[in-house]
């Protein structure tokens, strides 16, 4: 029976904890237990009959202190099969836990406990019988092979937290051109042309939702170039909540067009917030009031289609923006632009100049360059047959 | 000639703009036509739906799995089909259901499925297949199952404690089980099970969606944490092929073929006005 | 107390479901799960809050008359008779629960999905135009994976379903992948920014 | 003269539905549910009261049938019987409990005015947990699953000697598409980044990058269409099916 290799291993790990009183006095503990695995090997463990299968038992790394696992190797055929069964020591009641196939590399017995120390039997074809030394399975502090995903989680973590922070100092951060945002002064500029109203729906979800939110900061953007242009804007809204908040977003856009004195508190209107009652009740704006630029930002579901093809019927300059992707090609393809996915959220950052918004874009995009430099790198490697680079980001 | 060009115009400008409900009454005779008619067609096994097959062939007789049934009647149609099919597929091999639901509608559908199908493969309640119903918790009750099937689970749907279900006596956790299999209708579903167990407790995860999320699986495909997707009414008819039991997934594709090519025909016709009175105006 | 209890308990809440990823042991691993059990619960009575604000707000809309009234009432006595029902007499199969649900409940929701069809092909007849080469090469993919996705797709040219597959695991898969890659960016910072108090709208304005 | 057609196509579909004669065959309750499936579907004339009158029906039983599910599958056998038992036995660990049961009736202090602010402690501990719970499922599931998942080679080996294979036509063709897809997958995965990096303009080289990043953002988003019409087509189809074989027993 391999006993040293056991030894070492016991005491490997001692030492590797060994360090504060605790951990000295589980030191001293586990000394005496190598002193008696040594006893138990020399009485229990040689008997003769068992020499041609060697079983060890190891803790399964990584895990909570429930599992540990069993491998063998020796005299074995194909087509054997071996009986697994353990006791609590000292108790020696063995109970049945599986019968295994003997070619199999090992076992993991799972469901254990940290506190008992258990012994294992395994029984083979011919009578043969094993013992396995007592052994107890214990925690980890740290499971090691997360620690790459750990790092990344990290470093992210960190610069999120660094952008917001130099943004909130002040720091002015570059964001793109939204062709879609640029659009929306254009379609103001058209409706006030024909004299007709610019609808805003921010979408049918409700604050708790993001994209709700960044909608709002839009909202107080197009309510200011309203404003300035003398051009009446009607915001439909789904949800109770959302009410006041975009009352206030299109009254502060007009206070920031210097023309308060316009804004009227029948702009916003709660409709329904079923989602058709809801829908048919802006498809009745559209065609009653004859609205000449239709802006949908925030979260759509099944109504985009419906709002973006009577808008399209009403020949309105229709402008749209989602993150909710399955809706985005209805928008596309029956809008004149279209804000994608993340662009909505830097449409938001851009307008509000929240550092908390901008520093995130920010930490996003650093992110983003190094994905690509990661992306790039590992297909470079991946062509060159070196696959360990690409094994250091599978996640576990 | 001028004459006949503003006619043309005028038609066209009248078929651009026709009554939405004339429209409604084409789809409507495209769907109920063929669905009277009823053909069967065959047709080719797309790559993801051979993967769910083979992984779920692959599984030992007496293995076990959990169906996770994620969805509710609005997509019944769909993600209905596909439940009877890696039903029927998992009877026949033996295989050991355990089904729970993240979607308060779900449970009644699931037990419809078993219901049909356990009597007609001999199977029993509790020892071949078991429904614990729903629980609220969305990522909570994945990630807490996976550690500890009972504490979160104590009773099965009608209300049996787990521990005097004899099927459930070795099983602790989703560990224990060979493979996760979601049909699911949206948030919480597979995209959830991928993101909180596939990785963190190295479980195999197919099962089906519906078409409107079928697109956005396919990094997952590719990635390998999906071992198989049925993806709509037509995956759901791929499987019912393979297993060789028709259900509404077969018998919907001749309907499902007649609507998207009037939908096309739409598109195609709508497009081919739209250059056309384009080229007019200039 | 309003706003400082509350960032403390999303973080320890937070923190345990982040940290119990990388830390095994049960010092971590047991609250977590604790925690875990503790949100299963507090999520079951956010859903009844929700049910109990559609009904107030309904029955306060039955008071004052209101536009649509009526319609209110009979939403808020189907509410009450089809819990009632299953709270007293239970939700097993068969019983008068069970009919309402798939008698009623049923129908009626996959209905609602199903007036979809409809309005889906009417935008594709009066709205769907190919007005850009963006949205005509939307379209014309559009096209090809309608067709490529039921038999009829296969009668017209064999190859279609793997020329389908080919775009949906290819060009659509990697900007599918972008896509994920830049929302799993934003969903981890969103998610920082609340454990750590930095976003705090769900808290609401004081 | 829609009208007409319209009426006409419903009085025609009655007398079909009568003249098959199995109207009897079907219970009550599919009676029930075929008339509350006709009155969903009156919503494609117009807005209607019977339209109306069935939506919030459905809303106010939806909204039962989940307190319902809520009460058998959560309360009961996660908090009473915990609770119950915990008080018999006198187990601290079961009454542990009673803090989520708290923090629950906390959430409807948010009716009262006054207190409304106590109710964020519950939403604070739901949704930190749920804020936690989607950072590590992001980030194993998607962000470092994702980026592994792309570190393939840039041509992958098989595909070469397939192109020589192919005997022309048809193989031909889709021998090509193979030798396509690494470098399809890694550039798009590339392109569709650079277009949603928002630090630079996109102009020049930049400019063109991201404008191919638009076009395999279309291709995708293409694809979501083909497949949303096939979603709600089949939603049809069920509905449809339902209609004649369970009601009217006209198909089998």
């Amino acid at each position: 029976m391999a006993i040293s290799p056991a030894c070492a291993r016991v005491s490997l790990r001692c030492l590797r904890t060994a360090c504060g009183v605790r951990q000295l006095s589980r030191f001293l503990l586990s000394f005496g237990f190598v002193l008696f695995l040594i006893w138990f090997a020399l009485f229990h463990v040689t008997s003769p009959a068992l020499a041609s299968v060697v079983l060890e038992t190891a803790d399964r790394p990584d895990d909570d202190g429930t599992a540990l696992r069993l491998m063998w190797r020796g005299d074995l055929a194909e087509g054997d099969s071996l009986v697994i069964s353990r006791a609590a020591y000292p108790d020696t009641a063995f109970s049945p836990v599986a019968t295994v196939d003997a070619m199999r590399a090992g076992y993991t017995d799972q469901g254990l406990s940290r506190k008992i120390t258990y012994v294992y039997k395994v029984e083979a074809a011919g009578g043969r019988t094993v013992l396995s030394e007592p052994v107890s399975p214990s925690a980890s502090f740290l499971n090691t092979s997360r620690l790459v995903m750990l790092a990344i989680l990290a470093l992210y973590f960190i610069s999120v937290l660094i952008y917001i922070k130099l943004a909130a100092g002040g720091r002015e951060f570059f964001v793109r051109r939204i062709s879609g945002l640029n659009a929306m002064e254009e379609a103001i500029g058209r409706a006030t042309e024909m004299g007709r109203p610019v609808l805003y729906v921010p979408g049918i979800d409700d604050l708790n939702n993001i994209q709700t939110i960044a909608s709002m900061v839009i909202l107080g953007d197009v309510a200011r170039m309203t404003a300035s242009y003398e051009t009446p804007i009607v915001v439909p809204v789904c949800k109770p909540f959302v009410v006041p908040v975009a009352e206030e977003a299109v009254k502060q856009g007009f206070m920031n067009a210097g023309r308060p004195e316009l804004y009227n508190p029948d702009n916003v209107r709660y409709l329904s917030d079923e989602q058709f009652a809801f829908t048919a009740g802006v498809n009745g704006i559209m065609l009653r009031e004859k609205t000449a630029a239709n802006i949908y930002m925030g979260s759509f579901f099944a109504e985009s289609l419906i709002l973006a093809e009577t808008g399209f019927s009403t020949g309105a300059i229709q402008i749209a923006g989602t993150a909710n992707i399955h809706q985005l090609p209805f928008f596309v393809a029956a809008c004149d632009y279209a804000l994608i996915g993340e662009e909505l959220y830097a449409a938001s950052a851009y307008l509000s100049k929240e550092p908390k918004l901008l520093g995130t874009l920010k930490a996003s995009d650093v992110a983003k360059v190094i994905i690509m430099v990661l992306l790039t790198a590992g297909c470079i490697a991946e062509s060159l047959g070196l696959t360990a680079f690409a094994e250091l980001f599978t996640a576990r | 000639m001028a004459e006949r060009k503003t006619e043309e115009r005028s038609l066209l400008t009248k078929l651009s703009q026709i009554d939405r409900r004339i429209l409604f009454l084409l789809i409507f005779a495209c769907a109920t036509i063929p669905l009277l008619l009823g053909a069967g067609l065959r047709m080719s096994v797309t790559a993801p739906v051979q993967g769910l097959y083979d992984a779920i062939d692959g599984l030992e007789a007496g293995s076990y799995v959990w169906l996770a049934a994620d969805y509710d009647p609005g997509s019944k149609p769909e993600l209905s089909p596909m439940n009877y099919a890696i039903v029927e597929h998992l009877f026949r091999k033996d295989i050991k259901v355990i089904s729970g639901s993240l979607w308060a509608p779900a449970p009644p559908l699931a037990q419809a499925v078993f219901d049909e199908m356990a009597p007609r493969h001999g199977k029993q309640y509790g020892v071949d297949y078991v429904n614990l119903g729903f629980k609220e918790g969305r990522e909570a009750v994945m990630v807490s199952i996976a550690e500890d099937l009972r504490r979160t689970f104590p009773e099965d749907h009608s209300g049996t404690p787990l521990d005097s279900i004899p099927m459930l006596e070795g099983i602790s956790n989703l560990q224990d089980v060979e493979m996760i299999i979601c049909v699911s209708a949206g948030y919480p579903g597979i995209k959830e099970w991928i993101q909180q167990i596939a990785t963190r407790y190295d479980t195999a995860i197919g099962g089906g969606v519906t078409a409107v999320s079928g697109p956005e699986m396919y990094p997952y495909i590719q990635s390998g944490q999906l071992v198989g997707l049925l993806s709509g009414m037509k995956g759901a008819a791929e499987y019912e092929q393979l297993v060789e039991r028709p259900g509404l997934g077969i018998a919907g594709m001749v309907a499902q073929s007649s609507v998207h090519v009037m939908v096309v025909i739409f598109i195609i016709f709508a497009n081919i006005v739209y250059f056309l009175e384009k080229r007019r105006a200039r | 107390m309003r706003t400082e209890i509350p960032v403390a308990i999303a973080f320890v809440a937070g923190m345990l479901m982040v940290v119990s990823l990388f830390v095994p042991h049960p010092f971590i691993a047991e609250p977590a799960a604790v925690m875990r059990s503790w949100a299963i619960i507090i999520t079951a009575f956010a859903y009844v809050l929700g049910v109990a604000n559609i009904a107030r707000i309904s029955l306060h809309t039955v008071k004052k008359r209101t536009t649509d009234w009526q319609y209110k009432g009979a939403l808020v006595v189907a509410l009450v008779a089809m819990a009632g029902v299953g709270v007293s007499r239970g939700i097993q199969t068969g019983g008068l629960f069970d009919w309402a649900y798939l008698n009623m409940y049923v129908p009626m929701q996959a209905t609602m999905f199903s007036l979809l069809a409809f309005f889906i092909a009417s935008a594709a007849y009066r709205a769907f135009r190919a007005r850009s080469v963006e949205a005509t090469l939307l379209l014309v993919v559009a096209v090809v994976v309608m067709l490529g996705r039921v038999p009829v797709g296969e009668k017209l040219w064999p190859g279609l379903p793997a020329f389908t597959e080919w775009i949906m695991e290819v060009p659509n898969m990697a900007a599918k992948r972008g896509i994920m890659i830049g929302a799993a960016l934003g969903a981890i910072s969103t998610g920082l920014k609340m454990i750590l108090g930095i976003e705090r709208s769900y808290l609401g304005s004081d | 003269m829609t009208k007409y057609i319209l009426i006409g196509v419903v009085i025609a579909l009655m007398v079909f539905a009568v003249a098959s004669g199995r109207l009897s065959g079907a219970s009550f309750g599919t009676w029930i549910a075929a008339m509350l499936t006709l009155a969903i579907f009156s919503f494609l004339y117009k807005d209607n009261p019977i339209y109306k009158f069935a939506e919030h029906i459905f809303i106010g039983l939806s909204a039962g049938y989940f307190v319902a599910l809520e009460y058998w599958n959560v309360f009961v056998p996660n908090l009473w019987n915990p609770l119950l038992e915990s008080f018999r036995t006198v187990s601290p660990s079961g009454l542990m409990l009673l803090v989520p049961f708290a923090l629950g009736l906390l959430l409807f202090a948010r009716f009262f005015p006054k207190i409304a602010w106590l109710s964020r402690w519950s939403m604070a501990a739901m949704i930190g947990s749920y804020a936690g719970l989607a950072i590590i499922g992001a980030l194993q599931g998607d962000l470092l699953a994702q980026i592994r998942a792309n570190m393939i080679p840039f041509l992958s080996p098989g595909s070469l000697t397939g192109l020589k294979a192919a005997a022309g036509g048809n193989a031909f063709f889709f021998a090509i598409l193979e030798v396509l897809r690494n470098p399809l997958i890694v550039i798009g995965l590339l392109v569709t980044l650079v277009y949603f990096f928002f630090s630079r303009e996109h102009k020049g080289g930049l400019g063109a990058v991201s404008r191919v990043g638009v076009w395999f953002l279309m291709i995708s988003f293409g694809a979501s269409f083909g497949y949303t019409v096939m979603s709600r087509v089949s939603l049809l189809i069920g509905r449809l099916h339902f209609l004649m074989s369970d009601w009217l027993g006209i198909i089998h």
